[in-house]
Order: C-alpha cells, then structure tokens, then sequence
C-alpha cells in the first residue's frame, strides 16, 4: 500500500501546474531540477533567506495570489509562528515513513537538520584544545573565539533556548565537571549563565559563517581560535583550510538546526508540493544537501562517505533541535537576544 | 489680421510689486506701434502678458475677437496657441542647438518640408548677416550675434503678430539700419502687425505709426508720433518725450503768472525749441540773461534766466549772444503746454486752438540728439 | 508644515489656471502615481510598528493586529534602547554625517576639476571616477581588511600585518575605515550630480567676481556653492539618507569593534522576523531622512534664486590651472588608485584565488572565470562559459535598463513639476514622495509592493510573477536618485528657453522633448545612471519579488555563494560593475554627453 | 594711473574662431577711450582679454609697467589680482543675491566696515535709481535695472581701470543721459582710466576722448573722435562711422576722374554734408538730377544723380529744390577722401592740407542721426 499511496500522489501531482520551491540553500536548484527529471513533475527551485521567503508566502497569501508553493525554511520558530499558527501554510508528513522519521520532526515537518559545531586549527594544534564547553568563556579564550553573530543569526538564539528547555542539566554538569562546585543558582539557567559568561568574554562576532571559519583555520593564522561554523565549511579543508572539529567537548560538540518544510495553504499543486516534501525525504532528494554534512532527518539516511567534516560518525555527540518546541523558541528569542546584547562586550 | 485689445488689465508680481496697471489699448491690425517708457515700467510685462507667458491679474486681452486671458471669466489661452512671435530682451536662445537650429526650430513645429525650412532659415540668416556661424552653439556668439538669432527666429515665421521687446540694443548703427529696414519691409509686405520696445526716441518715432508711452505700469498716452511729441497728454509724456527736455515753469511764479492767465493751471511748459531769441521787447518778449551756449551737433542749446527762472532755448541758428549777455526772448502763448495740478494737460483755449500742427519732420528734430 | 500648506493653496483663479496648466496636471498624475507605488508600501510598512505582529500575541497580550505602543516602548524607552536604537543612533549620525562630508569635499573638488578645469585626462577621470559607486560597498570592506586587517580578528593576516605593521583597532574597524570607505563610495554622486550642474553655470558669473578681486576661495564659496545648492543639497541628502541605510560596511567593519548603527539593528530585526521593531527601526531612519529632507525644502524656497541656466548668452569657459594642473591631476590620479584599483584589484584577486590571501602561485586559478569541467557539483564550468550566467546578465540589463531609463525620464518630469507648478504644496509632497523609497529598507518596501501588486487593483491588474513587477518596483524605488537629478537641475534651469519654445508654438510635449530634455541631457543622464548603477547591484527587490524565470545577477551571484563558490560569486559582483560601467558608457555615448564635455558637445 | 598697453595680441577660440588679430595699442592714463567697431569683430574678447578673463594666444599685455600675459613668457597674472572693474555686456549678476548685496559684494572683499559699506551701497544705489529694489533679487528686475545694477557693481568700487561691455543699451533716453554724465563724473574724479564699448555713435563721440575702431579682430583706426572722422584711415572707416554714410566714387568712373587726378587713388568718399547744392554752374559744380528728399529731423538728405553715380547729400537748410528736379552739386576737392587699391587713406596732395580742421561739435552734427 505503501507505495499505491507514493503512486497516486505521483499521478495527482502530474495533473497539477508546476511548482516553486524556495529554500535558503541554493542547492534547492539542483534539487528541484532532480525532481523534474525523477517523477516528471516541473518544479523550479529558489534560493532565498528565510526572512524573505516568509515575507513572501504571507504576502502572497494575503493577496491571494500564490506564486511560492513549497518553502524549506531554516528558521523553525518563525514558521511556526508566522506561517504554520496563522494558516497561512500547512504541515504535511507523509504517514508511510513514520516508522523512519523521529516523532519530534513531524509536526512541523524537519526535512534536514544543518549541524554547527566549534571548530579548532588542525595546523596549531593536535587536538582541540579545550574539553569542556566552559573554558570558552575563560581568560585564556577572551577575543578568542569566533562565531556568527547571534542577533542576526535567529538559530543561535533559537540554540540558546532549546539548551534551557532541553539540556540546561547537561550544561550544569559540564560547569560541575570543569569547576568542580555547582553553579550558583543566581542564573535563571545554567545556559544562560554560560551564554551571559560568552558574551562577555568579548567573542569575535562575523557577519557570515565563512569568516568564522577563516579566523580559526586560516592556512597562515598563528593565533589560536576556536569558532562556531557550520560542517559545510569543512569542504574548504581540500582548499588549505584547517578546519577540525572538537571531538569530545563536553557536554556537546555543536547543535543542529533544522530546515522546516511547508506547504502554501494556497497552493494549486497541493500534490506535487507533498511529492516534492517526500522527495527531500528520500536519499536521493537530499544528496546535494547531504554533501554539506546536513543530516536526514531520516533515521535510515546516513551521510556519504565523501562527507568532509565526518560529522555523521559524530551525530550522538551534537545537541539536537526539537522542532516541536519551535514556538517556545519563538517566545523566548527577544529575551535572549536582549540577555546576548546587555552582556556582549568587546 | 489681428488686433489686440487691453480691457484695464493688470500685473501684480506680488503684493508690494504691481507692474502694470489698469491698463486700455487698442492695437489695429497692421499697426506699428511702439511702447515706449522709461526702464522698469512695465514694458517686457506688458510683451509677456500679450504673448501668454504671464497671467493677467486683472483685466481682459483679447487677439482679434477671441478672448485670451481673463481672470474673471477664467479664461486662459496657452501661448503656443496665440501664434505671435516675441523676440526676448534676453535673447533667450537654446543653448543646446546650433545658430541654425534655433532658427529652423519653429519652421518644424510647422512640419514644413526640409527644402523649405534649408531655404527660408538660409534666407533669413543672410539678411541678418549670420549665415557664417550658422553651425556655432549660441554661447560661442558675441552679444549682437546672439541678439541676431532670437530676431531671425522670429522673423522666419513671418508671425501675424510680432512683439519686439528692444531688439536692436546690442546692434551697431548700420546694422541696426539695416534690421530696422528688414522689419519695416516684414510689416509692410506681410502686413504684420508688430508691437515694439525700444528706448530709443529717434527709432520710435521713425518707425512706430503709433506711440505708446508708459510709466510705472500705467499708459501715460497712446497717439501718432506727432501727436505725442506736439500734445503731450501729462507732464510725464512732456517731460519724458524730447531733448533737450521741455521747460517747465510754475503758473503761480512771476513768470508762470506772467505767461499764463487760463484758471486751473498749475505748471507750463515750453518745449526748448519754441523759445525765440529776439533783440527787442517785442509784445511776448521777456528779458533774460544768457547763462551759457552749448553747441550740440548742428543746433545750440542757451541757458538762460528769466524773471528768477531757468529756461532752456535750443536753435539751429547760430546764436549772436554771448554767455553772460542780457538779451529778450520770446514765447508764443499759443506753444504753451498747460498743466493742472494732476498733471493732465488743459487744453489751451485762451489762446485757441492756434497752435501750428508740427510735421512730423519738426517733431523728431529735437529727438535724435537722445 | 500644516499651516504652511494651506496658505499656499491657491485661489479660485489661480486654481483654474493651475489646471490648465501642463506641469500642474502632470503633477497632480505623478502624484497619484507615486502615492500608489511609494506611499502605499511605505504606510502599510509603518502601520507594523503599532500593531501586533504575527505570532508576538502572547508576548504582548493582545490579539494580532490589534495597536500597541510595545514596540515603540521597546525600541525608544525599554533598558535595552541604549544598545538597540540610542548608541547606533549617535554611530549612525556620526558615519553618516562624516562620511557624507568628507565626500562633498573631496567629490566637489573633483567635480570643479573635471568640468571646470583643463586637467590631464579629463574626460577620462570623468568616467573612472564613476567606478566606485559601482562597486557594492562590501568590495571596499574586503578591500579593507585584506589590507588592515589585524590579529584580533583571527584568519589569514592582513597586507599589513605580514610586512610587519599591526594596524591598530581603531585603523582596523570601526567609524574610521566606515566614514572613509563610505566618502570614498558616495564621492562618483557627487561627482556626477555636482558636475553637471556646474557645467550649466555660466562661467561669466565666476568672471564677474574674479574682476571684484575675490580669490578662488572667495569665488568657491561665495558664489558657485551658493550657485549650486540645488546640486549640493541633492547630493548631500542623497548620501546621507543612503548611508543611513547602509547595512554591509557597517555589519562587517564594525561586528569586531561592537559598533553598532541603526541599519545593523535593522537588519538583525528583519532576520529574526521581528517585524514591529524592524517597522519601528525602518521609521526611525524614515524620520532622520525626512528631516533632511526639510532642511532641503526650505533651504530651496526660493528657486529662482539658482536659476544658472537663463537666456542671456551663457559663457563656458574653462579655466587653465596653471602649476595645479599636474598636482591637480595627480590628486585626481591618486583617488582613482585608492577608490577604484585598490578595491577592483582586491576583489579580482579573490576571483583567483583558491584560498583567500595566500599569494602562493599554486593558490592561483582562472578556473572560476573560464574553467572547464570543474569538479564541482553546481558550477560546471567558469562562470563566464555558464549559460545560467548570460541568462542572469540578460535578465538584469533588461529589467533593470528599462526601469531606470522610465525612472530617470520621471526623474526629469518630477523635476519638472517642482519647479514649474505655482503650487507648493504639490511641489513639496512630490519632492519628499519620490524620495521615500531611499529610507525605506528594501526588503520590506518590496514585500509591502508584492501585496500591492499581488492582486487586481482598479485598473491595475495583479502583476506579481511578471518581471513587469520588478520593473515597476524598481522604479519607484530608485525614484530617490532620479529625482533628486532631475529637481537639481531643473531648478537651474530659467523658465526663458521653454518660454521661447512656446512662442514658437511648441506644444508642451514638443517643449520637453525638445528643449527641456536636450538641456538637460546631463541631468537625465545622471538620472538614468544612477539608478542603473544602484538596481543593477541591488539585491532586496529581487529577493522578494523576482520569480525563477527573472533570476539576476545578484541574485545568482548570492546563489553561488551558498555553494560555496565566493570566488565564483565574486567574479559576478565583478561582472556586475563592469555591467555598470558599460551601461554608464553606453548611455553617455547615447546620448552625446560625458560628464567632462560642455554644452555644446 | 595706469596706462594699458596691448603688443600685437590675439586671441583664437579654436582654428576656424579668430577673434582678435594682432592688435597694438597704448590707453593712457585717465584716457576715456571707446571701442566701436560692427557685432561680432571682437569686442568683447578685447575687454575680457584685458580683465584676465581669456589667455591672449600671441602677444604681450601690460598693465602699468607690468606684464600681464604672455604666453611666450609664460606670464599670465589672474584677474583677481589686476584690480580693473569690467561691466559684463550680458550683466552677469549673481543670481543668489539681492541688489544689494551685488553691489555691496567687491566692498565686502575690500574689508571694508559696514557702516562705509552701507553708505557707499546707498549712494550708488541712489545716483542709479535703483535704490527700491536693494532687496530684490535680480531675476525680479526689469532689464534695465538689472544693467544699472550691473554698472553699480563697479561704480561702487571705483575701480583706477574701467572697463565698460555696452553698459546702457539697455537704458531709456534720460537715464543714459544720466548715466553718461555719471560716468563723466567718475572719470574726472578719481581719473579713471575707462575702455568702452557702445554701439552708439553720438555716444562714442560725445563721450570719449580717444577713439579705436575695430573690424573683423583688427583694428582699423585709433584717433581722437575728430580724427576719426575727418580723416578715416581707410574705406572700412569712412563708412562705418557717419550717417548717412560716406558717398563712395570709383576713381575710374566717369565723376571719379572729373573728381580727382591724384594717382594710385582707387575710390574717392565725399561726405553727404560736404556736397553742396548751388543753382548755377560754379567752378567745382556738377549738373544733377534730384531723385528724392528725405526729411530726418531738422536736416534734410537729398538723393542725388550725377553723371551716372548715386550721391547723397546732407544738408540743414531746407532745400529749395523739388524731387525730379534738375539743379547743380558742387564739392570741394579738399574735401575728398582718398583711398588706394587696399582702401588705405591717401593724403589728398593735390589740394594740400586746405580741409579745415572741423570741430569736435561740427563733427558730431551728422553722428547723431544714427
Ligand atoms: N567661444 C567661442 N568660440 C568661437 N568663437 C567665438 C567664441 N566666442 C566668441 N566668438 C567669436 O568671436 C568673435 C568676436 O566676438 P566678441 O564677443 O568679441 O564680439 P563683439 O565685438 O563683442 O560683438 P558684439 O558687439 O556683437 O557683442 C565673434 O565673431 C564671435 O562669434
Ligand atoms: N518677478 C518679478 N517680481 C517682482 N517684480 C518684478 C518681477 N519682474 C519684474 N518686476 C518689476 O516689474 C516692473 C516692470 O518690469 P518690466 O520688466 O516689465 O520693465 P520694463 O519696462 O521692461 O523695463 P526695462 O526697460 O528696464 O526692461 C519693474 O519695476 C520690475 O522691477
Ligand atoms: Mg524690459
Ligand atoms: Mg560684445
């Protein structure tokens, strides 16, 4: 039955006019384009950022005139908050794989989550030089590390608060561990106190993912720096980069953040807009994704070999996102935004 | 061919600068008519106003029977409708094209055929004498050059109407001539009627067939050129108009008291060359005292005094007196310009109506020396 | 501003004539047609910043939509104010005004030299000297760092550093680099706006005072800047209300020295869909904007006071420097080397490069220019034997050519209308109407544009998914520059050669297309150049508004960068200019007229 | 005082644009000097040359003892340092200033206090008639008042150097007459050396004391007004200057030979004024047919045919004679003016230096009619 279900959509979906796709990564051409080809379905792909592509799909819909039926959006609170909780998109799984897809995905739908992990010079030094998460909010650390900055970047936020919802005791074991005491209980949460102790360890912020990864692992960089960049940066190690990644940090070695994809309310290709969502579930769909080292959320679906970072033999040791809490993230991302800037000095 | 009919028309720039006032004139077809007035009275606005390029404040104009523009009727026609030719005090050529250019401008408007428009530009630009820089931008012209253009442009359209507001300021005597003849030749064969400014006497009274004389924006007389310079209608026309300028001699002075008898008058004037030297005290004779002689080209001008009072004499025969000589002169009651306490000329009836209507000859005698 | 408005509304009779009156009518046309494209998006934009955005209805316990002052109170009086608008305020000010100084300065020198002077090259310079405003700013902050780069920002040494010189922070980042590297942006402005205007001054104006005995600088400030406010004021407010907006040099220079200003918070608003405070923000930079945009109004009151361009024959003479002349063309020189090598070459360098900064011969490659069977996914070949490249080209000369061509010709008409019609308020709302899209962040002016065009409006029917829509947003949104050309030099420009043109029996449509327009042939050069030059380097309106089929090159070029070809990307920002460039020449040869050559070339 | 003195300049705006060519001549201290010559023959590039305003393009400039420009010397002193005032023929006000502060602009630049300023502002302003419109700005004056504001400009200044671009074209009658004697004033007072440009003749000669006459960028004549016209130095001369102009005869024509024997003699030019009407066959008298009379103003000028040849005559005494009469013409031989095959003067040997010297006044008498 499972796959009359997978050929009827295929079949709906071909009456129905082409679709638009848009996604932040500009792999979503090629991958639209894969899709053509596979079920002969036209569907084009677009690159846009996320805040512009919810402009758009709330825009569109408000007017009634829709133009963007699929968007993959690397900014889960927003979906839920902007798109999924005002009607203006729908959620849509595909039941026949829900035996593959953690239920946290589901609702709203994760198609990938994008690993970013701290990151060390492998030409300084063997290893990565700290263990723990806490010693980069150390003096040997200040204006020494690297990493986006976070009030343009909503993920990091979003990583702030899915830490204290999720994994605030983890992070309080690491401060017990490192230091030996608990942490005082003035902190709101152990992750806050972290993320207060960071910001004012006057951290270099960039205004892109690259520069981050160029202050750490620059071929003649002397200085040490640890930084925060996504996997998709290690592909530049075949290039002289020196990017490697912090193995074994305490409590973990990065987070991931997932793409959430959605359906138009108003879409005239309701079929093929669920075809294409299926289709990135497969792993052909999200092989050109996959070579960022961004992970199915697919349990069956491992990265390729080819992968630079080699973070799919790390995954166990990342911070994962939970989709379904995405509207708390939402709430709470003014306020750590405001706790990010009161603290931040440099 | 169109008249031009002024129905009390105004200006006001703004509240402070009124420029033209009340204004009534009536301009025949195939007039030659000149306005003359001293600087800033109201001439170029006057222009502007008959052309379209300045609102009336008040008043009504009309082109033969049509209305043009009146502010209470809410009435309007745009200037490129009234199909007259203004040439600018300010030339105002178009920097962007060439000395042809410029003229040919208006010949296209009119989609005249380019044989036509080679021939009739080429024409026009031989008569002016600019034919040799026919290929030049305007700001590589020398100020008569430029003045030139803004005729010739004009002049090539052979408008039914043509406003001139000073063109020949910039021009040398004999060409000045020369463009006086050309326009003389454009009114007559083409029976244009033409509305021209200049400050100079001598052209006005050549070349109008008909004077207007404005000051501070009111029409002061409207008349033949005779009849300006020998009927002068206010103190200011009499005053305005002649050189060496008229004598003007108060009624309630001993001489004024002396000359004049008529009630109502309040200033006399005597035009310089209507003063007669004589030896003897003849019936009207006065005696004076030469205060000097200048000669002035041909004629001689004698300062005298007379009962407390300076009069100007001017002759074209040689003077037999010297300066500082006591002598007689002589003034026909019958020249008398009389004038009441406003200014407006009485009619001189005591002595009737004597008084030899000038030629036109006599009456410009005394404007060229300007 | 009010009271001011009804005293200069007309009478009965001046009402009547006003409507018969062409530039009148055409005002109140251009009026209605940009209240629609401008004032539209711009209201609904505003109305975020006192509603309730979506998903914000918990936070601040109130349905969605309904008013509220949250976002003001967080934005203006809330504890985090300080680092959220007050401190970018005062950075903002500062990099704006400094900026905006240093560039009327050098820009107004360079302009007196190239349309006043016999300098070496000077139609040359005219045209490179345009170059740096075709660069995106970013180019220069590259360029920047590459150079000055220091230790505290990590990565490969700066040029600086490697020869031994450790540049100091306040050198590195922060407002110095940003106010240089923004005056050295807005210099081709005002070039470009300054000079034309001064070619239409009449030389014998300049003479007259030199006869009096005033020195050059006496004749420099008392007579030609007063002469050429138009131009100055239209510059100034064009550079300060676009460096107030500016968001990449500020973000990237100043991320390391924390030096915040009202763009960056803008920015970090909008991507984190905050969209009351992004509005809030967005009305802030509206405000300071339009408070420039006063003190222009009433600065210009008196229009005829700049009239340069009359009908007493003009004179246009250029002055021989003398023993300036070298010194003169070197300092000409030695701007092209900072504001146009220095960056080309840097960012040309990062197209070869495989590695960016190392100059290590191996590091070199053209293969991302005109490479063949690369070993990459998404990037077969170079970008220049990719179709998806020439395609984008197409695209962007296309859309972006037709609606500058349709902005700088409204740009002259907007001009038009201000200084012909008899009423002020008409003049005065046209003037700040057209200039509104400058402080508008561009993406929300292109989404707010996409509900207005999503669907049939009256007349107008839903547009959106054709490139007509980017078209029309373009032009509404590089009406800042347009108009601002097109207001500057009507301004100078005496009413004498239209009226001659009319006694001719020129109807108005003939008068502009033949007098009014050849006049002011540089101006709408200007007019169509500038915004050619700011939409072919655009990106937001694309984002927001392009459909798959109108991909352009900015947007292909962010495409490249996702796939991890900066150098690649690079190389189209790199075609982007040299686009630019063309088109600049392209249109000047057009139309007969380079910045140098005088009225009568 | 400074004296001017030009060394063979000239001036070329580009290849095919000779404006000025090889012109000598020496201004004298306190000199009033009047520039006459047709439109376009250069001027205005001679007065901007000599302000600084245009490079020479050959030749040598002095100024006082000091050279000026050259380009062979590489010399060129800016205008701002000459200190000599220069009236713009197209007046070039500032636009962005009122009246006032026009006038008040070089006192300004002198430093000089307010109170001086306001004072010496006021006074100009005053003698001009412009002093109610101090506040105005230039583009809401009429077009003389913006050439009076121009000329207040430099008359505020007092400049030791004066020079003048047609500075009352623009004026009506008795302002010029005013503005005349104004500038008279000023040069007797502060012995202000004036270059002038006029298109005016009367002007010209009424006013100046030396006269340059310029043709095609050459100049053709440099005289007292006296000299001018008794004695032209060439044909371009005699026939610029007078009106009506010069009577040309071919020496080869039949009158021509009758007329003059003096070899290399080309072309003989009778003044209309030195042809005399007689009734009977005097020794120098020629028979003539009477075309036509024309009246001009207190003369009379008489179209004349003679032996084939086109006369006109001039005269004050009403004539006697009626159009298509047949009468008699008689003219002095000393009165002939010779010229050669190049059109250059020949001295008339033959009837020795009998011309009498005619005054300044008898001189003008024919001038004024132009
Ligand atoms: N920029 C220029 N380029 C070429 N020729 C020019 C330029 N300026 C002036 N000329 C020419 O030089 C000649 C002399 O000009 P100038 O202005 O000196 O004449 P002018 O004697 O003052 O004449 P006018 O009495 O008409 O003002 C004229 O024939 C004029 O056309
Ligand atoms: N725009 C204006 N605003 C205010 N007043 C003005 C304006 N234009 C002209 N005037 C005034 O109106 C009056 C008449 O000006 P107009 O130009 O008609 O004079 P005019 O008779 O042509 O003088 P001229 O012989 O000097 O050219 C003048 O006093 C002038 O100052
Ligand atoms: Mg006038
Ligand atoms: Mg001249």
């Amino acid at each position: 039955s499972e796959s009359t279900a997978l050929d009827d959509l295929i079949a709906a979906a071909r009456q129905e006019p082409a679709i638009t796709v848009y996604d932040s990564t500009g792999k979503i051409v090629e991958q639209a384009a894969n899709f053509s080809a596979r079920y002969g379905v036209q569907a084009e792909g677009v690159k846009s950022k996320a805040p512009h592509t919810l402009e758009r799909i709330i825009r569109e819909a408000q007017a009634n005139n829709i133009q963007t039926d699929v968007a993959i959006l690397a900014d889960a609170p927003a979906a839920v908050a902007q798109l999924l909780d005002t009607g203006f998109a729908v959620n849509w799984f595909p039941a026949d794989l829900a035996a593959m897809v953690d239920e946290r995905y589901r609702d709203p739908l994760a198609i990938v989550m994008a690993p970013n992990v701290w990151t060390y010079n492998t030409a300084l030094h063997n290893h990565c030089p700290i263990d723990n998460i806490w010693e980069l909010t150390e003096p040997e650390w200040e204006r020494r590390v690297a990493l986006q900055d976070p009030l343009g970047k909503p993920s990091y936020v979003d990583w702030f608060n899915q830490m204290a919802q999720h994994g605030d005791e983890a992070m309080a074991a690491a401060f017990e561990a490192r230091y030996g005491h608990p942490l005082p209980d003035t902190e709101e949460s152990a992750t806050a106190a972290w993320v207060k102790a960071l910001a004012a360890n006057a951290p270099l912020l960039t205004d892109s993912d690259s520069n981050a990864a160029e202050a750490v692992a620059s071929p003649d960089q002397q200085d040490s720096f640890l930084g925060l960049t996504s996997t998709a940066k290690f592909r530049d190690n075949a290039d002289g980069m020196k990017l490697g990644i912090c193995e074994d940090l305490d409590p973990w070695l990065g987070w991931t953040y997932p793409s959430i994809g959605l359906i138009a309310s108003g879409t005239q290709s309701p079929n093929a807009a669920k075809l294409f969502l299926y289709y990135l579930l497969t792993e052909e769909g999200i092989a050109p994704q996959a070579q960022d080292g961004k992970i199915s959320t697919r349990s069956d679906i491992s990265l390729p070999e080819t992968e630079p970072s080699g973070i799919g033999a790390l995954k166990a040791q990342l911070f994962d996102y939970s989709p379904s809490t995405a509207i708390d993230d939402w709430e709470n991302r003014q306020d750590w935004q405001d706790l990010w800037m009161l603290n931040y000095r440099r | 061919m169109p008249t031009i009919t002024l129905d009390a028309i105004s200006k006001q720039y703004s509240r402070q600068a009124t420029a033209v006032q009340n204004i009534d004139l009536h301009i025949k077809s195939g007039d030659f008519m000149c306005l003359l007035g001293p600087s800033g009275c109201g001439k170029t606005t006057m222009l502007r106003m008959i052309a379209g390029l300045e609102h009336l404040s008040q008043g009504r104009l009309f082109i033969g029977d049509q209305l043009m523009d009146s502010p209470a009727d809410g009435c309007f026609v745009s200037p490129e409708k009234r199909g007259l030719g203004l040439v600018f005090q300010s030339y105002a050529l178009w920097p962007h094209m060439t000395v042809e250019q410029n003229i040919e401008f208006g010949l296209r408007l009119r989609k005249l055929p380019e044989r036509e428009r080679r021939t009739r530009t080429g024409e026009v630009m031989d008569k002016l004498g600019i034919a040799s820089y026919a290929k030049r931008y305007p700001s590589q012209l020398s100020g008569g050059q430029q003045q030139r253009v803004a005729l010739a442009r004009m002049m090539v359209l052979k408008p039914k109407v043509l406003l001139l507001d000073e063109p020949l300021s910039n021009l040398d005597a004999s060409l000045r001539l020369e463009m006086r003849a050309e326009l003389k030749r454009l009114h007559q064969a083409f029976d244009t009627t033409i509305l021209f400014v200049t400050h100079d006497q001598w052209e006005a009274m050549t070349l109008a067939t008909t004077i207007a004389v404005m000051s501070e924006g009111q029409l002061q007389q409207v008349g033949s050129p005779d009849d300006i310079y020998a009927r002068p209608a206010n103190r200011f026309v009499a005053e305005f108009i002649g050189n060496p300028p008229i004598n003007q001699i108060a009624a309630d002075s001993t001489l004024g008291s002396r000359l004049n008898s008529q009630p109502d008058t309040h200033m006399l004037g005597i035009r310089p060359e209507d003063i007669h030297l004589t030896q003897a005290a003849t019936p009207y004779a006065l005696p004076a005292k030469v205060q000097g002689i200048m000669p002035t080209g041909g004629s001689w001008v004698l300062d005298l005094e007379t009962e407390g009072q300076c009069l100007q004499l001017s002759t074209q025969i040689r003077p037999q007196v010297q300066a500082g000589e006591h002598t007689f002169c002589q003034i026909q009651p019958e020249h008398l310009h009389l004038f009441n306490t406003d200014g407006h000329r009485l009619e001189n009836t005591r002595y009737g109506q004597a008084r030899i209507i000038r030629n036109n000859v006599s009456t410009t005698t005394y404007m060229h020396a300007v | 501003m009010v009271g001011w408005i009804t005293t200069a509304l007309p009478n009965k009779r001046g009402l009547q004539l006003s409507l018969k009156d062409p530039a009148t009518l055409l005002g109140l046309g251009l009026l209605t047609t940009f209240s629609y494209l401008i004032l539209a998006p711009v209201i609904s934009i505003l109305m975020d910043a006192v509603n309730v955005n979506f998903g914000d209805s918990t936070r601040i316990g109130a349905e969605q939509g309904s008013f509220t002052l949250y976002y003001l109170e967080r934005v203006f009086t809330s504890p985090i104010s300080q680092r959220l608008f007050w401190q970018p305020l005062l950075n903002t000010l500062s990099v704006a005004i400094g900026a905006m100084c240093i560039a009327m300065v050098v820009g107004g020198i360079m302009a007196w030299l190239l349309s006043r002077t016999n300098l070496w090259g000077r139609g040359w310079f005219a045209t490179a000297l345009i170059v740096p405003f075709m660069l995106p700013t970013w180019t220069f902050a590259l360029a920047w760092t590459t150079l000055f780069k220091n230790r505290s920002m990590g990565g490969q040494p700066g040029w600086l550093e490697s020869m031994g010189y450790s540049s100091p922070d306040w050198l590195a980042y922060g407002p110095v680099p940003m106010i240089f590297i923004l005056a050295l942006h807005y210099i081709p402005l005002v070039i470009l706006l300054f000079g034309n205007a001064l070619r239409r001054l009449d030389s014998q104006l300049e003479d007259s005072a030199r006869i009096l005995g005033a020195s050059r600088s006496t004749v420099a400030f008392r007579i030609i800047l007063p002469l050429m406010r138009p131009a100055l004021m239209s510059a100034m407010v064009l550079i300060l209300a676009d460096a107030l907006g500016e968001f990449a040099v500020p973000y990237i220079l100043g991320l390391p020295v924390q030096y915040d200003t009202l763009s960056t918070s803008l920015f970090r608003a909008i991507s984190s869909r905050q969209t009351g405070v992004a509005s809030v923000l967005a009305g802030a930079i509206m405000v300071l904007g339009c408070i420039t945009l006063t003190i222009d109004l009433y600065l210009m009151r008196e229009a005829r006071r700049f009239v340069t361009l009359g009908g007493k024959g003009a004179m246009e003479r250029r002055r021989p420097l003398g023993i300036w002349r070298l010194p003169a063309t070197l300092l000409a020189a030695t701007l092209f080397i900072i504001g146009v090598v220095l960056p080309l070459l840097t960012l040309f360098l990062s197209t070869i490069m495989r590695i960016p900064g190392r100059f290590h011969l191996s590091n070199f490659t053209l293969d991302y220019w005109i490479g063949t069977n690369l070993n990459t996914i998404a990037l077969k070949n170079g970008i220049l034997l990719t179709p998806e490249f020439w395609s984008a080209t197409w695209n962007s000369l296309r859309i972006v050519g037709t609606a500058s061509v349709c902005a700088g010709l409204l740009g002259l008409l907007v001009g038009y209308v201000v200084t012909r019609t008899p009423w002020r308020w008409l003049a005065s709302s046209l003037r700040q109407l057209t200039f509104m899209p400058y402080l508008v962040p561009g993406i929300a002016f292109a989404a707010a544009t996409l509900s207005l065009f999503a669907v049939q409006r009256g007349p107008v029917p839903a547009l959106y998914g054709t490139s007509m829509i980017l078209m029309l947003a373009l032009i509404a949104d590089q009406m800042p520059f347009a108009s601002r050309a097109g207001i500057s030099a009507m301004t100078q420009l005496g009413k004498e050669p239209e009226e001659a043109a009319q006694i001719s029996g020129a109807s108005w449509l003939r008068r502009m297309w033949s007098i009014i327009v050849p006049i002011q042939k540089g101006a709408l050069v200007v007019g169509i150049v500038l915004p050619f030059i700011s939409g072919i380097k655009g990106v937001s309106l694309f984002i927001i508004l392009a459909v798959p089929a109108t991909e352009v090159l900015t947007t292909y070029s962010l495409r490249l960068v996702d796939y991890n070809y900066t150098q690649a990307a690079n190389a189209v920002v790199l075609m982007i200019a040299m686009l630019a460039w063309g088109g600049t020449i392209l249109t000047q040869k057009l139309t007969k007229t380079g910045l140098a050559q005088g009225l009568e070339s």
